[in-house]
């Protein structure tokens, strides 16, 4: 079919066989126009759904959702000239599945447990952990506190008295 | 019964015609005929308090009012191997069925919680008659 | 060659239309024309007695009389992760293809222990002209 | 944007029918109205100097002239947990769309370099008028 081009901001309408004006971003072509092209009749995108550039669809786009399930927040909603921005909850970084990073996982941030953190979490990606923070030892790849022998101690006698109370009621109990 | 999948009939690339009909999220067959029948469902996980899944099915079923049972039309089912981390899983199905007026079709799955409802070209659901 | 499955074509949902039948395990062409082929085979394991597999096949191919050799039109082959345990896996196949009257198409698979046959709305296959 | 796959439509099995033609890896459509619009996609890995991959995805998007953005029609998008060892994993897609005339098809993936096109009948992307 060949078409003649159309002036700017105007769009061939196979139907009306026609160049109509565009309608406006978050709105879309109701009914082409009529001879002279300029009384296209748009009608704005009903909800859920948006248009972000001037055009002659005959519907609009239905907005994305955001995965609330998988850890996603809602960074901006959708509104008639822009789909839905997604970010992810606190504590969580995005894990991108391609390089527009258009479809991403919210992953759990890692805690550094009894490290020192070289890069906190971010949107972007996850903490990075350093060594093991002052007082802390590195066994079997985790950080542990070294004054849990301190802690022993003083425990110790706790333990014992509580034993002793225990035997106490115990002894009592059976007269 | 698995639970059975609700779908966004009008907005965006959704439409029906030929008054193949969408009520109470099922497709209803206006004339007697063989169609395509097709669907997809995109799986993804984990979901947060979430036990691990194992598996994830599809199934398109048909439902016949003289008939009080549905009927399994088309099935796809797989297990997952994706140790904790995040998993994406589509599953597609599509065949010539022969079917009656006024016969219904609807897509059952194993979780509904794991069915990746946000964008409308991931999961998908139709048919068209030949 | 890969081992051919077997259709059931009477019985349940395997059925024919506008007049392509089953014969001897293949799906014979009655008018040349463009048609839209599909076949899902729905693959399980392991199989008692069996080596560890990593990988299924399953292959549309198009024998013609005036042709020795099989065609390979349509073929999904995917690698397998799930370590041991017990797995499924389901590969769909569909397309548009020339064919001429009196082609024959089958459906040849890896292995065929590894089909799940037992139902037939998990392997399935079909064609129908445009 | 995500790479486009180029398409060879001349030689073997690829072809065109009712007039669609293909254009700088694009699928023209001649004449408006419902298609089904379908799309395998056989990736295959690890490349070598190549960093880990966790997923794939193949995406059917549509171009119209008048419209600076694409419109993403099907989209598959699956993880891989085929750690290290050499995998193969497809993915197809297909489903009825409404087209105008003059728009254009193409099968976007989110990696060139793991797509394997070594055989046609692996990988492929058609459509046809309903």
């Amino acid at each position: 079919a060949t078409r003649p081009p159309c002036p700017t901001g105007m769009n061939w309408i196979e139907g009306a066989h026609l160049c109509c004006a565009q309608c406006p971003a978050g709105t879309f072509l109701l009914s082409p126009c009529s001879r002279h092209g300029n009384d296209s009749v748009c009608a704005a995108c009903p909800a859920g759904t948006f248009r972000a550039q001037p055009n002659t669809f005959p519907k609009c786009q239905a907005c994305y959702e955001c995965d609330r399930q998988a850890f996603q927040s809602v960074l901006s909603n959708c509104s008639a000239t822009s789909n839905v921005a997604c970010g992810c909850e606190p504590g969580h970084f995005r894990e991108c599945l391609d390089e527009r990073c258009s479809d991403f996982s919210c992953l759990k941030c890692q805690p550094c447990t009894g490290r020192l953190i070289q890069r906190p979490c971010s949107a972007a990606q996850d903490a990075l952990c350093g060594s093991c923070k002052p007082d802390f030892y590195a066994e079997g790849g985790e950080c542990r506190p070294c004054r849990t022998y301190v802690l022993l101690a003083l425990t110790g006698p706790l333990f014992l008295g509580a034993l002793a109370i225990y035997h106490k009621r115990k002894w009592l109990r059976q007269d | 019964h698995m639970p059975i999948l609700q779908w966004e009939d009008k907005r965006g690339l959704a439409f029906t015609k030929n008054n193949l009909s969408y009520s109470s999220n099922a497709l209803v067959i206006p004339v007697s005929g063989d169609y395509y029948v097709y669907a997809q469902v995109t799986f993804r996980g984990p979901v947060e308090s979430y036990s691990k899944t194992n598996s994830v099915t599809e199934i398109i079923t048909k439902v016949t009012d003289s008939y009080p049972e549905p009927t399994q039309l088309l099935t796809g089912t797989k297990t997952l191997s994706e140790k904790g981390n995040s998993w994406f899983q589509p599953i597609y199905l599509g065949a010539v069925v022969s079917l009656e007026v006024g016969d219904k079709l609807m897509v059952n799955v194993s979780d509904i919680k794991l069915v990746d409802y946000t964008k409308e070209h991931k999961t998908f659901f139709g048919a068209f008659l030949l």
